[in-house]
């Protein structure tokens, strides 16, 4: 197909969702109707993109020299566009119930729509200008979706979360100009950019800019001891926490470190090196980290959040054993952890939106009110911890498989701290089921008499995505295949 | 063509005599005189841009009868032409912008000093930006300081004519370094034509002998002007004048009176001194480190203020420091990445001044945070604009703040030492102005039950088609940054 | 035909989640009849796969390199056998026995859903399948432990709950590393990983089979991290405190010698430091059991104690390394099994019966429960180990292997801290019979007149009893095939 | 060194003058005093042109007459600039005054500090 396709796909979900709050729109159906719409073509648009790939690049705009707005469709970016672009139509699908319980509609809906637009346009992005562009403005078109709620609280987190994030561009911003000075070509190639002899001459300023590089991307995916925007965001709507916190927004982050990793320094310079040790430690300790935060955490979402930190960092620990298996590992826990982690975000803003509870120990015997709900929830916390069967466990096998590969001894104390969290995953996942499916003996069943299963609107998304936990654990192998041959540079 | 080659002398000389008229106007026809004036020299510094820009050379005047080595001279390439232009531009659009405070704030019967003083504030600055003499310089240096003195002091508030006071007494210090400095360098070269100064500099610097006077004189013409444009750590006269003069002055004084002084230090640099001998010496050092130390320390106190205006003027002093900071590279690139800041910085502080007074206006004419509260939503174009020009400042890509980031990042990698500082600062300084800026953006669009009453566009449409120049403005320099830099790159070529 | 393996592991399974789904029903013995069926054709197929079925059976991948594999090898059949004939009896004590607890259909719908999940483990035929029923052994059984929800389970069902995931990923951590090295994941005697590999990440290895070793062994109770399961095992009901006690503990020891026997191979631990901390780890667990025991007023918790403790005799048995030891360990895995459950369900009874949970209480309750009281001392007197009973045999053995093993100090230490641990064995249980039926002057024991429990109650207890008699008096068709398998997997030729 | 500076006394002079008015300028907080110290700067800075454009022995570059030989007269180009100057500064020193009048009259003070102490006490 033609690369402009690849522009259109980023385009109309941006001016479709700038359009919605200018339309005067009747009905609330007649608005909902049109933004599925909008975001359904455009999945469609982007699946047939990704079943057709268009070979050539598409240049919207030059800037100087050398510096353009290009997109392109490649393997990573074919893995994170068709992520996003399934669990979009879903996750709309779901905030449409959620939504009716707050403020502001059409604004919000205006921003989740163009977010839409702009997290295909990192993916989609041929170069690092276009990525950092995009990433600046994931940034601004999130920010208003953080602070919709208006309380101060949300004030406070949209400040520190816009605070970080531009902070962390700023470091990003400093790798971008290095790659445009001394790389040899603007575009992503996998293998890096630049040249051994360049990279030789100064290797250690290389390896102090890609660590900048690395932390300031490092931000939105909610590294130690730049992670907690994450937690204070989850006072946004959850249809923003689900999709942005623990997919979008975080990914995109990850994604950026991978093409920083793999598509711009390259590995083959970044291996062994002090920088790769300094991050995986840094990468190791904010996987206990976001565990044990998570463990000590009594607000539903916030443990989720800081479950999120931990598991974006199970990505980066594949991505710093810097080898090719170390991506799939990370490409493939991308994927899966997108989809255990919106569905449990779903089923913590179904019971929020159902039952307007946001403490753990106010879930005591849910289970019996919403028992789909809780079903589904539980699935999804067995699959965060790794039960066999589940792909979360694929995905930590994946990464293990790597860490072993590399031979890096440092990668098996890795592998420590995956499991140490996995342990810390248990626990605070399983409290909360435990206590929705087994409460106290005389607890009295009245006290949650209001308590009930969501809609369809809400149940259909998170249906598919348990379905899709269990394929996914089940049958994996397709989707382990296709990330190999992205990792290899063959896709 | 031939004609076109008058315009810089005449257009300064229209300025000047327009103020002089203007004494004899009533307000309101000292004013569409000076917009016509603005006006006029735009359109003729355009027509000289086009002239200078399609030749790609650079033009001597001769002024009065005198030849080269005595006489009086304008020189003139596709730079100062470009300088020219765009110094009108964001005057006229400053002007417009802050056009009803001006009849509100300032007594009716002064209406027309004020315009006065803007017509011969123009005239110095084109003054400085055409000249060749350094003479001539320094009595424009003189002229723009009373001018801008009187910008500020129109207000009549004691805050004001504190700060008039003060911006004079810095100023004054500044042209007095200045003129010393002039003079030893006449005392050594026996020229005052920046052309044949630098020949003897050259000369000068070649031979070894007089080196030391060399540098002290090279510093104190530094130091001058960069008082003057309020380099940390001499800033501490600018947030008053641009706080507490009413906005166009504010405008105009940051966007056009500092980079006046700048721009005539630029010229300095190549013309006067030479750019090899200026990188060589240490002083370029010393700005780096001052440039440095302004991003950061400008950027604090801009956190540390609660005053939206205050704010915005301790923002300039940060982005003054960039422009030293650029200075202070000591390359043919952060000289470019410098130019080009002056622009972005003049276009997008001008763009936050002119907004940010909308804001107060629906806020009950007060500057602190706390009664801004929602004021995006009283004034709907007042708040985008604001909103634009403060992401301009982070430097959000596509506005103008990125390109001139990039280009000063890009200039930095250049250099092995000053590489890490500049690229560390620059993050730095990125995240202060997200923190200041973006905290002010998210307090205005926080909605409130407020006392006060909005304004729609329609009655302000002078104020709303002066805001959406501005962003446009903004965001021509941040899109199709590549043939402005080509044209600074070309510009700085022909200086010398 | 060897699809036929799969269906004592899935049909259990399914049958307990239609139950769990499933309406409430208008007549308790409907349900009990759906049980009662699902069990047993369970144990018919289970009983045939056992004897008839060589083939293996590939489920499915999980990922190229992982398939979801049964084959079933001597170890797995002699397991299995056992995990049948208790599970089937155990859960018919509890038709009787749960008429007093709430919730019966959830207990019941899990109790089959873990029998399946037992029987995958022991069908399984490579290391992963094992990993991932060892998993999904600690999720199902986890409502067994918290079924009365007070919070006293429930605190105890968590702390099963993380230890067990604890040892879990602990092992996880060596599996990754087999997985890797090993030439295959299907359980070899002797090893799959190639000594060559084993020697040139000797410290990495080791540290992989210890951290197995005491992963797996959270399972058996193994010291130190044995704290869940006094706690664990009393809280449940009745009849799944003794399943929990007699077989899901069983489950750790398959896990340990299939990895420490079938995966790693023993040669490469022999003399090492791994064999070392092993046998001083059980053994510290075999005192402190039997001490802790000692000490325990509550009955259900002393034999938690009890079964903390005599799990190490396996253990130790097996760390020794010695085909005799191996053979008593082995023994005694079926030995235990029978009594503990039994005990168990006396316990059960008791409590069904009469109310009484703590051991002071139970003065004079042979006078109203002989048949009980008796099948009590009788396993007693077989986890003791006094002749004939299975526990005689199984304890000979291991004590004689450790005899013989010629590993310093441990030979010798091994067998005297096990005769300790035995005369500690019998201060803690035969008191209960000695008060139970002497209760001592001028006390009153008509409170206990009459309380006999049924025959649905009375026959596994009985039929325990008898089998633990049978097994002492003739161990030597099971030694036999026992010390055959152990001595292959030593590899002794 | 000495030498050079006594060859050089008037340049001498002339730069401690400049100091000596930098320094009031920048230090003195009456406003009268800051402009007396203005002064003195302009007032050095011209005494340091006329010394540079005096050649000893010359005449001023009048013109009387038809006598006109350029090699007799001093350099005319400092002359100038100090003539220029002189302009500058008259200007500057009044619009300065004006300044302290106008402050002097709201405040009645010549202190520039104490004007800013009271206007942060206002909080203006």
């Amino acid at each position: 197909m033609n690369a402009f396709y690849l522009f259109l796909a980023v385009l109309i979900p941006c001016v479709g969702g700038v359009l919605n709050p200018l339309i005067p729109w009747k009905k609330r159906s007649h608005m909902l109707i049109y933004l599925e719409t909008l975001v359904v073509v455009n999945s469609i648009l982007v699946w047939v993109l990704l079943l057709n790939r268009p070979e050539e690049i598409f240049t919207l705009v030059h800037f100087t020299g050398n510096l353009a707005i290009a997109f392109q469709l490649d393997g990573l970016g074919t893995v994170f566009a068709g992520l996003i672009s399934f669990l979009w139509p879903l996750a709309t699908l779901y905030s449409f119930e959620y939504m009716t319980k707050e403020k502001h509609e059409k604004t919000f809906f205006m921003f989740y729509t163009v977010t839409y637009g702009v997290t295909l346009g990192i993916s989609l992005a041929d170069n690092f200008l276009t990525m950092y562009c995009f990433y600046e403005l994931l940034t601004l078109v999130t920010l208003p979706l953080v602070m919709h709620t208006l309380t101060r609280e949300a004030i406070l987190a949209s400040r520190k979360y816009l605070y970080y994030s531009i902070g962390g561009a700023a470091f990003a911003f400093i790798g971008m100009i290095f790659l445009l000075t001394y790389g040899e070509s603007p575009d992503f190639i996998l293998g890096g950019v630049m040249s051994t002899a360049t990279l030789a001459e100064g290797k250690n300023t290389f390896l102090l800019i890609y660590v900048f590089s690395f932390f300031g991307f490092g931000v939105k995916a909610a590294i130690c001891p730049l992670n907690s925007w994450l937690p204070q965001a989850g006072v946004a709507p959850t249809p923003v926490t689900a999709l942005l916190h623990a997919v979008a927004v975080v990914k995109s982050g990850a994604f950026a470190i991978m093409r920083l990793t793999f598509y711009c320094f390259g590995v083959d310079f970044l291996r062994g090196t002090w920088a790769q040790y300094l991050l995986m430690g840094v990468v190791m300790f904010t996987i206990v980290y976001g565990c044990s935060m998570a463990v000590k955490e009594t607000h539903l979402k916030r443990r989720l959040a800081y479950s999120t930190i931990s598991n974006l960092s199970y990505i980066l620990f594949g991505v710093v054993l810097m080898t090719p298996l170390g991506l799939v590992g990370a490409l493939s826990h991308m994927i899966f952890h997108a989809f255990m982690k919106i569905c449990s975000f779903f089923c913590a803003g179904a019971i929020m939106h159902q039952t307007e509870r946001h403490y753990i120990h106010q879930l005591d015997g849910f289970a019996r009110k919403m028992p789909k709900v809780f079903a589904i929830f539980t699935v999804s916390a067995l699959a965060l911890m790794g039960v066999p069967g589940l792909c979360g466990f694929i995905s930590k096998w994946n990464l293990v498989s790597a860490a072993i590969e590399s031979q890096n001894p440092m990668a098996y104390f890795g592998i420590g701290a995956l499991l140490l969290s996995a342990l810390l995953t248990a626990i605070y996942m399983l409290t909360i089921v435990i206590r929705a499916y087994f409460p106290e003996k005389d607890f009295n069943y009245d006290t949650i008499a209001d308590v009930k299963d969501p809609n369809w609107m809400m149940l259909l998304p998170l249906t598919v995505f348990a379905v899709m936990i269990v394929v996914f654990g089940l049958c994996s192998m397709p989707v382990t295949e296709l990330l190999t041959a992205v990792a290899a540079g063959s896709f | 063509m031939e004609l076109i080659r008058n315009f810089p002398c005449l257009s300064i000389f229209m300025a000047m005599l327009s103020a002089i008229i203007s004494s004899a106007l009533k307000g309101n026809g000292a004013r569409r005189l000076n917009t016509f004036v603005v006006t006029a020299v735009g359109v003729m510094s355009a027509c000289v841009l086009y002239l200078t820009c399609t030749t790609g050379e650079s033009y001597v005047y001769k002024m009065g009868h005198f030849p080269a080595p005595i006489g009086n001279e304008i020189r003139f390439g596709s730079l100062e032409a470009g300088m020219a232009l765009f110094f009108c531009v964001i005057m006229l659009f400053s002007l417009n912008g802050g056009r009803k405070k001006i009849q509100i704030e300032i007594d009716p019967g002064k209406e027309n000093l004020y315009y006065i003083m803007v017509d011969l504030l123009l005239s110095s600055l084109l003054a400085l930006v055409y000249t060749n003499d350094l003479f001539t310089a320094y009595v424009f240096v003189e002229i723009n300081t009373i001018a801008a003195c009187g910008l500020i002091m129109i207000m009549e508030s004691g805050r004001a004519i504190e700060a008039a006071t003060r911006y004079m007494i810095m100023s004054l210090l500044g042209s007095g370094l200045f003129l010393i400095g002039l003079c030893m360098l006449y005392d050594m070269t026996g020229h005052l034509l920046m052309s044949y100064i630098q020949i003897s500099v050259r000369e000068i610097a070649e031979s070894g002998t007089y080196m030391i006077p060399l540098l002290v004189t090279i510093a104190l013409i530094v130091v001058g002007l960069a008082i003057k444009s309020a380099l940390f750590p001499f800033h501490a006269w600018l947030p008053d004048a641009y706080g507490y003069s009413t906005v166009s002055s504010a405008a105009m004084l940051s966007s056009l009176v500092s980079k006046g002084y700048i721009f005539l230090l630029i010229k300095i640099i190549y013309r006067v001194i030479g750019f090899d001998i200026f990188v060589n010496s240490k002083i370029i050092n010393v700005l780096f480190v001052f440039g440095l130390a302004g991003m950061i320390m400008g950027s604090m106190s801009a956190i540390r203020e609660n005053d939206i205006r205050r704010m915005i003027s301790y923002s300039s002093v940060a982005q003054i420091g960039y422009i030293y900071m650029g200075f202070g590279l000591g390359t043919t690139v952060g000289m470019v990445a410098s130019v080009f800041h002056i622009l972005s910085h003049a276009a997008t502080k001008s763009l936050l001044f002119v907004s940010g007074v909308g804001l107060t206006d629906v806020s009950g004419e007060k500057t602190q945070f706390i009664e801004l509260t929602g004021a995006a939503y009283r004034n709907v174009a007042a708040g985008l604009a604001f909103t634009v020009g403060s992401l301009s400042m982070v430097g959000i890509p596509l506005f103008s703040g990125f390109i001139s980031k990039l280009l000063f990042s890009q200039a930095a990698v250049q250099s092995n030492i000053k590489m890490l500082p500049t690229l560390i600062a620059l993050a730095v300084s990125t995240v202060l102005n997200a923190i200041y800026f973006m905290k002010t953006v998210i307090r205005i669009y926080t909605p409130i039950e407020s006392k006060y009453p909005s304004v729609s566009i329609k009655k302000n449409r002078l104020y709303a088609f002066t805001l959406l120049c501005f962003v446009m403005l903004n965001v021509a320099l941040g899109m199709c940054s590549q043939p402005i830099t080509d044209w600074i790159t070309q510009g700085l070529s022909v200086f010398a | 035909m060897e699809y036929i393996l799969l269906v004592p592991v899935f049909f259990p399974i399914l049958a307990g989640i239609v139950l769990l789904l499933k309406k409430e029903y208008q007549k308790r013995s409907s349900m009990l009849l759906y049980v009662g069926t699902a069990l047993v054709i369970t144990g018919v197929f289970a009983v045939y796969g056992i004897f008839g079925i060589t083939e293996g059976v590939t489920l499915f991948h999980l990922t190229k390199t992982l398939p979801v594999y049964f084959e079933l090898d001597t170890l797995g059949r002699y397991f299995s056998l056992l995990f049948t004939i208790v599970w089937i009896l155990a859960g018919f004590f509890s038709f009787e026995y749960m008429k007093h607890e709430e919730r019966e259909k959830r207990y019941f719908g899990y109790y089959l859903i873990v029998f399946g999940v037992l029987l995958g483990l022991d069908f399984s035929g490579n290391l992963i399948t094992m990993y991932l029923f060892y998993e999904l052994m600690t999720l199902t059984s986890l409502p067994l432990v918290l079924h009365t929800q007070t919070r006293e389970a429930v605190m105890a069902g968590l702390r099963y709950l993380f230890f067990s995931f604890a040892g879990a990923y602990m092992a996880l951590f060596g599996v990754y590393f087999i997985c890797r090295y090993g030439t295959t994941l299907n359980f070899t005697a002797g090893g799959v990983i190639p000594a060559a590999v084993l020697q040139e990440n000797r410290t990495l290895f080791l540290v992989a089979v210890m951290f197995m070793i005491i992963g797996f062994g959270v399972k058996a109770g193994m010291f130190p991290l044995h704290a869940w399961l006094p706690a664990a095992h009393p809280v449940a009901p009745g009849p799944a405190s003794a399943v929990l006690s007699g077989i899901i503990v069983k489950a750790g020891v398959l896990a340990v010698i299939r990895v420490v026997y079938q995966m790693i191979g023993t040669d490469f631990i022999r003399g090492t430091w791994v064999q070392t901390a092993w046998m001083s780890l059980t053994l510290i667990t075999v005192f402190m059991g039997s001490m802790l025991a000692f000490r325990e007023p509550v009955l259900k918790k002393r034999l938690a104690y009890s079964t903390v403790s005599q799990l190490s005799y396996i253990l130790f048995g097996l760390s020794v390394l010695d085909a005799e030891a191996m053979t008593g360990a082995l023994l005694h895995v079926t030995a235990h099994a029978f009594i503990k459950v039994a005990l168990f369900l006396c316990a059960a009874a008791i409590i069904y019966q009469t109310g009484c949970k703590r051991v002071e209480d139970l003065k004079g309750i042979g006078k109203g429960m002989p048949v009980t009281l008796w099948c009590y001392t009788i396993v007693s007197l077989g986890l003791i180990g006094i002749p004939p009973t299975s526990g005689f045999a199984s304890k000979w053995s291991l004590a004689v292997g450790a005899l013989a093993s010629g590993v310093p100090v441990f030979s010798w230490l091994g067998p005297v801290v096990l005769l300790v641990s035995a005369l500690l064995t019998a201060g803690y249980l035969l008191p209960i019979t000695m008060q139970g039926f002497f209760p001592g002057e001028g006390y009153d024991a008509s409170r206990f007149e009459g309380k006999e429990p049924s025959y649905l109650m009375l026959a596994p207890l009985l039929i325990f009893a008898a089998l633990t008699v049978l097994i002492g008096l003739m161990p030597n068709g099971l030694t036999d095939r026992l010390f055959e398998f152990a001595a292959q997997a030593l590899q002794i030729v | 060194m000495g030498e050079h500076l006594l060859a050089n006394y008037a340049e001498v002079v002339a730069v401690i003058l400049f100091g000596i008015g930098f320094t009031n300028l920048l230090l003195q907080k009456n406003m009268i005093k800051k402009i007396i110290g203005l002064n003195i700067m302009d007032t050095a800075v011209y005494l340091f042109l006329a010394e540079k454009g005096y050649i000893a022995g010359h005449i001023p570059p009048l013109i009387v007459g038809e006598n006109f030989n350029p090699d007799t007269y001093i350099n005319p180009v400092p002359s100038g600039l100090v003539l220029t100057g002189i302009v500058v500064s008259v200007s500057v020193t009044a619009l300065m005054l004006s300044l302290t009048i106008r402050l002097y009259r709201r405040y009645h003070t010549l202190d520039l500090d104490e004007i800013s102490m009271r206007l942060k006490k206002e909080g203006l």
